[in-house]
């Protein structure tokens, strides 16, 4: 019990950003309307893909000779990257199809 | 300085995802939504790369981290572009699943990296005895539930995306078996309990420890297989945004372990939308997420497919008749439906409405929310055929057109007109608005049988005497009126 | 320029703090009909009284026997007290007059 | 420990806020969300008192602390008890000027705090030279510059909203003159001059940042009270809610210094919610926040008053004719407004109501988003008079039902049945939403001349066939009407 109260005083602001993410995602998004709900799963989907910061640390940090790492974190980079670059894109074209021609 | 910049570049992140996701949820921003966020996922990319400190040293092995990111970007960009419209639910899958392994193995690089670390403590050269109380202490505790977190969800995320993908292109048929939830529970609680178990004794056995992290990162990528199998294909929807926000949680924890404000924020956001938007999709089928997580008509739908009793009679109409009909009708309104989708049908239903516009008949198209198998799923199928925006009616200005309307053609739908939705309060659809056609003067269904569709329920309005039966694959038949109208 | 950047960067975490409360309470309160801007309005003053709590701090750390401090912090809790209490108290009477015959 | 927990009472309290704000804003849970947010403050106040911990003492003086809680509770309650209903935008006037000045006054204790450490530095016995570095440090300026922000919000914050208070209860006139802009201007370019002059030379010459100090703290003031001087006092409500975020960003800065993030989040919150509110405000009443504060008619409503050109002629109805008028009608709608509450005439108006209701007419009332002063105003005055909330309708309903009324009673309102809001586009009420009496049979104006209402201009409708005046004090022409009716 006082070491989980002593990791959250450690943590607090980590903590706030947090919770208030948490509201924040809710509310941001809690009028979408159905058409979209597709995009804005695909969209989301591209911005967790901002976990590649994390591979690209560990790249970064690995040391030239351990190569275990290195194949790891190389797998995780390419992983990652065809995971944000694949959701924008596909986002973007579903957006085209869904709105182009309204204007 | 290169810190302090890096800081703002990552709050400048933070902000465009926010932005990102508050214009997606809006038709008029949707576009610029994803670009906004896209902009600021680049800039937080090349910042991390170029102004990360490790203890005041840059990042170094930037050969591997480019041609990663290269690799990664051709595959990402070639395989968005490619992909069919209508087989976008299972790509973006397949992106969750690699953003859920991208996490799993991060953890794996830094558990491995923290058993070393306690290893060389025990090692006899170096005993630095405050090293090793720092370890022992709760800042490196929280560290290891942090990487396991990580580790976990992340490997759920992946495992599970990979099954819904195979469900979604077939190549994983439904499959579950009695007991199944209590297997679920059994694996899910050894997960927990080895992660407690792994928690208390890390420091002091890195050795066992490393063992016990590889079985939980096996365990909680079997748990993913079982968590999606027995959910039925129909509902995969919900479910990859479900893992959706998993994935989301897991880059938090990334973000938690190396004190990363974007990634924090970033995966957070996503946990907590992605759980928002699960629960509205659900809600917009008139569903609980329990409901579909349990499986209650979802998996149930082919079994009770042929349970469907006679009921009544129907009629059925010849294709010639149904070309005459619509030929001579004034205002004739199509309602796609999941079938539509399946036969393909989609060029064959534009050019027959422009044969009947030739024809001087005003042809409209009904979209319900939830017809086919995901959000938007007809807006995008018609987008493809090049049917103009235009014509597209939401749910309530259609029903608020159906009274003045001539013919209704069905392709393929079946729930989404499914009067029992609101007459029936014992039906698994009722309260579900639904497009009200009996209000039309005549009503054409084109279906290949009278088989039910995704709630596997009966459909009164099959039976009604202003409707009639056009049996055949929707593309098929399209085809066939469609020559048959150019010869009215 | 750097020395504000640097600024920034010791302080990041609130900063982060700072930016998502903008963005929460403009989510939050955006779809607020007419007739509840006056109790809504009178509800935030209350909890701007939050102040207080730093008045509590400048009062109890003040040395015993530094009586201008004290007697500003003394004055300051007063007020703040004030502001939180009437605060609350004329809010929930407002709301009481709107909504009490509702059900 | 005893400083983990607060970190986490801290937590719950910004929760709160947050849950609060939010439940604040939906009318269902308007007031559970007020007690919300006070329990999280009561709760965060307390974890204060007695977790807060400097250098891990805890705090003392709690004989001063507690006797200043009990007078301001003391205050607090016996005033916002007593205030009549009516009064209540000045008491959160006054409540908020409160909540400013405690801002500024911790910066004043925080600011002498700071100057003596930097003169014990200067003093021969401690020339301690790491610290003075530490003072002159990025983090000792950003203290400096925290606490100059919290004073000069706070103070101009204060000032202002005793000016508002002032304005709402007539204590105070309006009043501009040439140039007033200019001065504004100067006075606040003279404040932020000042500020990065003592930003710079506080470190080195402590004595002059004392004086500096004070001068910002009066002009600060001095421009509270320059701000709020030239607006029109019917616009308070707006600028009361502007200076409540105000008060929300001292708070918040006091949040900084402190390091204390439920100080931070509810100020911020408060500061951000409060701006858009004071946007949401101004366009409820179609107006932009801009114009409200150069005071483009607010301020000059008085003087445009006199100059209302005579158009057509208008007709004026007898007592007794009103009163038969009113009896033999099948549906009455009252709309009240500004001048009902200036005559404080809500308790003979519920009398008639309840007279005719008892000659078996139908009576309702019409509700104005911006009738009277305030948001709210006249659902708070007929509250008052124990009308029943189910007879208030709004806008919407009200002007679905006019076309099927019999006669319509205005009563001391003006801008919100005045159709040039519909009509003409170079009114300044053009767009804003209104009540549209004139497709009832019969309408009858109660007022007390033909002068404009707040925002100046001429009303058409006054001189419509339809319409008939009747004209005195709202009070006494209701109870003169009350008992004409009783005779009929
Ligand atoms: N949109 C979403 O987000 C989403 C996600 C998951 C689930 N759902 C659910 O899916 C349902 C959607 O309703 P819906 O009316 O679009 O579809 P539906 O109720 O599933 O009915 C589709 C019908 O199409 C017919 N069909 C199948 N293949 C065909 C072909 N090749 N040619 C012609 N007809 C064919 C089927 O009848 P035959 O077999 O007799 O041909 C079936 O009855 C709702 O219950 C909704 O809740 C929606
Ligand atoms: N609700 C808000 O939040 C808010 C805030 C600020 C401003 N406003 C503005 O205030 C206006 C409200 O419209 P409104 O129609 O309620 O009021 P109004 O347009 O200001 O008109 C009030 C009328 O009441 C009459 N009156 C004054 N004292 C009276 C008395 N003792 N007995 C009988 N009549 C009396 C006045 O005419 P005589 O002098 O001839 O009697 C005046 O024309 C709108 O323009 C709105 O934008 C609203």
């Amino acid at each position: 019990m006082e070491y989980i109260l002593t990791f959250l005083h450690q943590h607090i602001d980590l903590i706030y950003i947090v919770i208030l993410s948490v509201f924040l995602g809710i509310e941001v998004i809690s009028r979408v309307p159905s058409v979209l709900h597709t995009p804005l799963m695909s969209g989301a989907n591209a911005i967790h893909g901002v976990v590649i910061i994390g591979a690209i640390i560990v790249m970064g940090k690995a040391e030239t000779d351990n190569y275990p790492a290195l194949i790891i974190g190389f797998l995780a980079v390419i992983l990652g990257t065809i995971n944000v670059v694949g959701g924008f894109v596909v986002t973007d074209r579903m957006l085209e199809m869904f709105k182009g021609k309204k204007k | 300085m290169g810190s302090s910049i890096l800081s703002i570049i990552y709050l400048v992140g933070s902000v465009t995802f926010i932005l990102g996701l508050k214009m997606l949820s809006k038709p008029d921003t949707a576009r610029k939504g994803n670009l906004v966020a896209a902009a600021g996922m680049s800039l937080a990319i090349l910042g991390t790369i170029f102004l990360y400190r490790v203890n005041d040293a840059p990042l170094h092995n930037y050969g591997w981290i480019f041609t990663g990111l290269t690799i990664g970007g051709v595959i990402g960009v070639l395989s968005a572009k490619k992909v069919k419209m209508t087989a976008m639910p299972e790509m973006v899958s397949m992106f969750n699943g690699m953003g859920g392994a991208c996490a799993a193995l991060i953890s794996v690089v830094e558990f491995d990296h923290l058993i070393k670390l306690i290893k060389n403590l025990y090692a006899p050269v170096a005993d630095d005895h405050l090293a090793l109380q720092l370890l022992e202490s709760s800042t490196s505790r929280g560290t290891v539930i942090i990487i396991l977190l990580s580790l976990i969800i992340g490997a759920v995320s992946c495992a599970g995306s990979i099954i819904a993908w195979g469900k979604l292109t077939g190549k994983v048929k439904d499959f579950s078996f009695n007991g199944q939830h209590f297997l679920n529970l059994g694996v899910l609680t050894l997960i927990v309990g080895l992660s407690v178990w792994l928690v208390s004794i890390f420091g002091t056995s890195p050795g066992t420890g490393l063992i016990v992290f590889y079985i939980i990162f096996g365990l909680a990528l079997f748990y993913g297989v079982l968590f999606v199998m027995p959910i039925g294909g129909a509902d995969m929807p919900v479910v990859i945004s479900l893992l959706n926000s998993f994935t989301g949680v897991a880059a938090a924890c990334g973000g938690f372990l190396y004190s990363n404000p974007v990634m924090l924020t970033g995966g957070i956001l996503v946990g907590s939308a992605g759980t928002i938007l699960t629960i509205l999709m659900c809600k917009a089928m008139n569903r609980s997420l329990k409901n579909v997580l349990i499986g209650s008509f979802g998996g149930g739908a082919a079994a009770a497919a042929g349970a469907g009793k006679e009921q009544g009679n129907y009629k059925e109409i010849s294709l010639n008749d149904a070309a005459v009909v619509l030929a001579y009708a004034n205002k004739v309104i199509i309602v796609p439906g999941y079938g539509l989708a399946v036969a393909q049908a989609q060029h064959a239903c534009h050019e027959l409405e422009k044969q009947l516009e030739e024809k001087g008949v005003e042809v409209k198209y009904a979209i319900h929310p939830v017809a086919g198998r995901m959000p938007g799923h007809m807006n995008v199928l018609l987008a493809e055929a090049d049917v103009p925006y235009e014509k597209l009616l939401e749910m309530e200005d259609a029903n608020a057109e159906f009274p003045t309307t001539d013919a209704v053609l069905i392709l393929g739908a079946n729930d989404v007109v499914n009067p029992a939705a609101k007459s029936d309060p014992a039906s698994p659809i009722y309260g579900m608005p639904i497009l009200e056609v009996e209000n039309a003067k005549v009503v054409i269904v084109n279906k290949r049988s009278m088989k039910p569709g995704y709630a596997g329920i009966e459909n009164d309005l099959f039976f009604q005497p202003k409707t009639s039966m056009l049996f055949g694959d929707a593309k098929k038949v399209l085809q066939e009126l469609l020559s048959a109208i150019k010869e009215v």
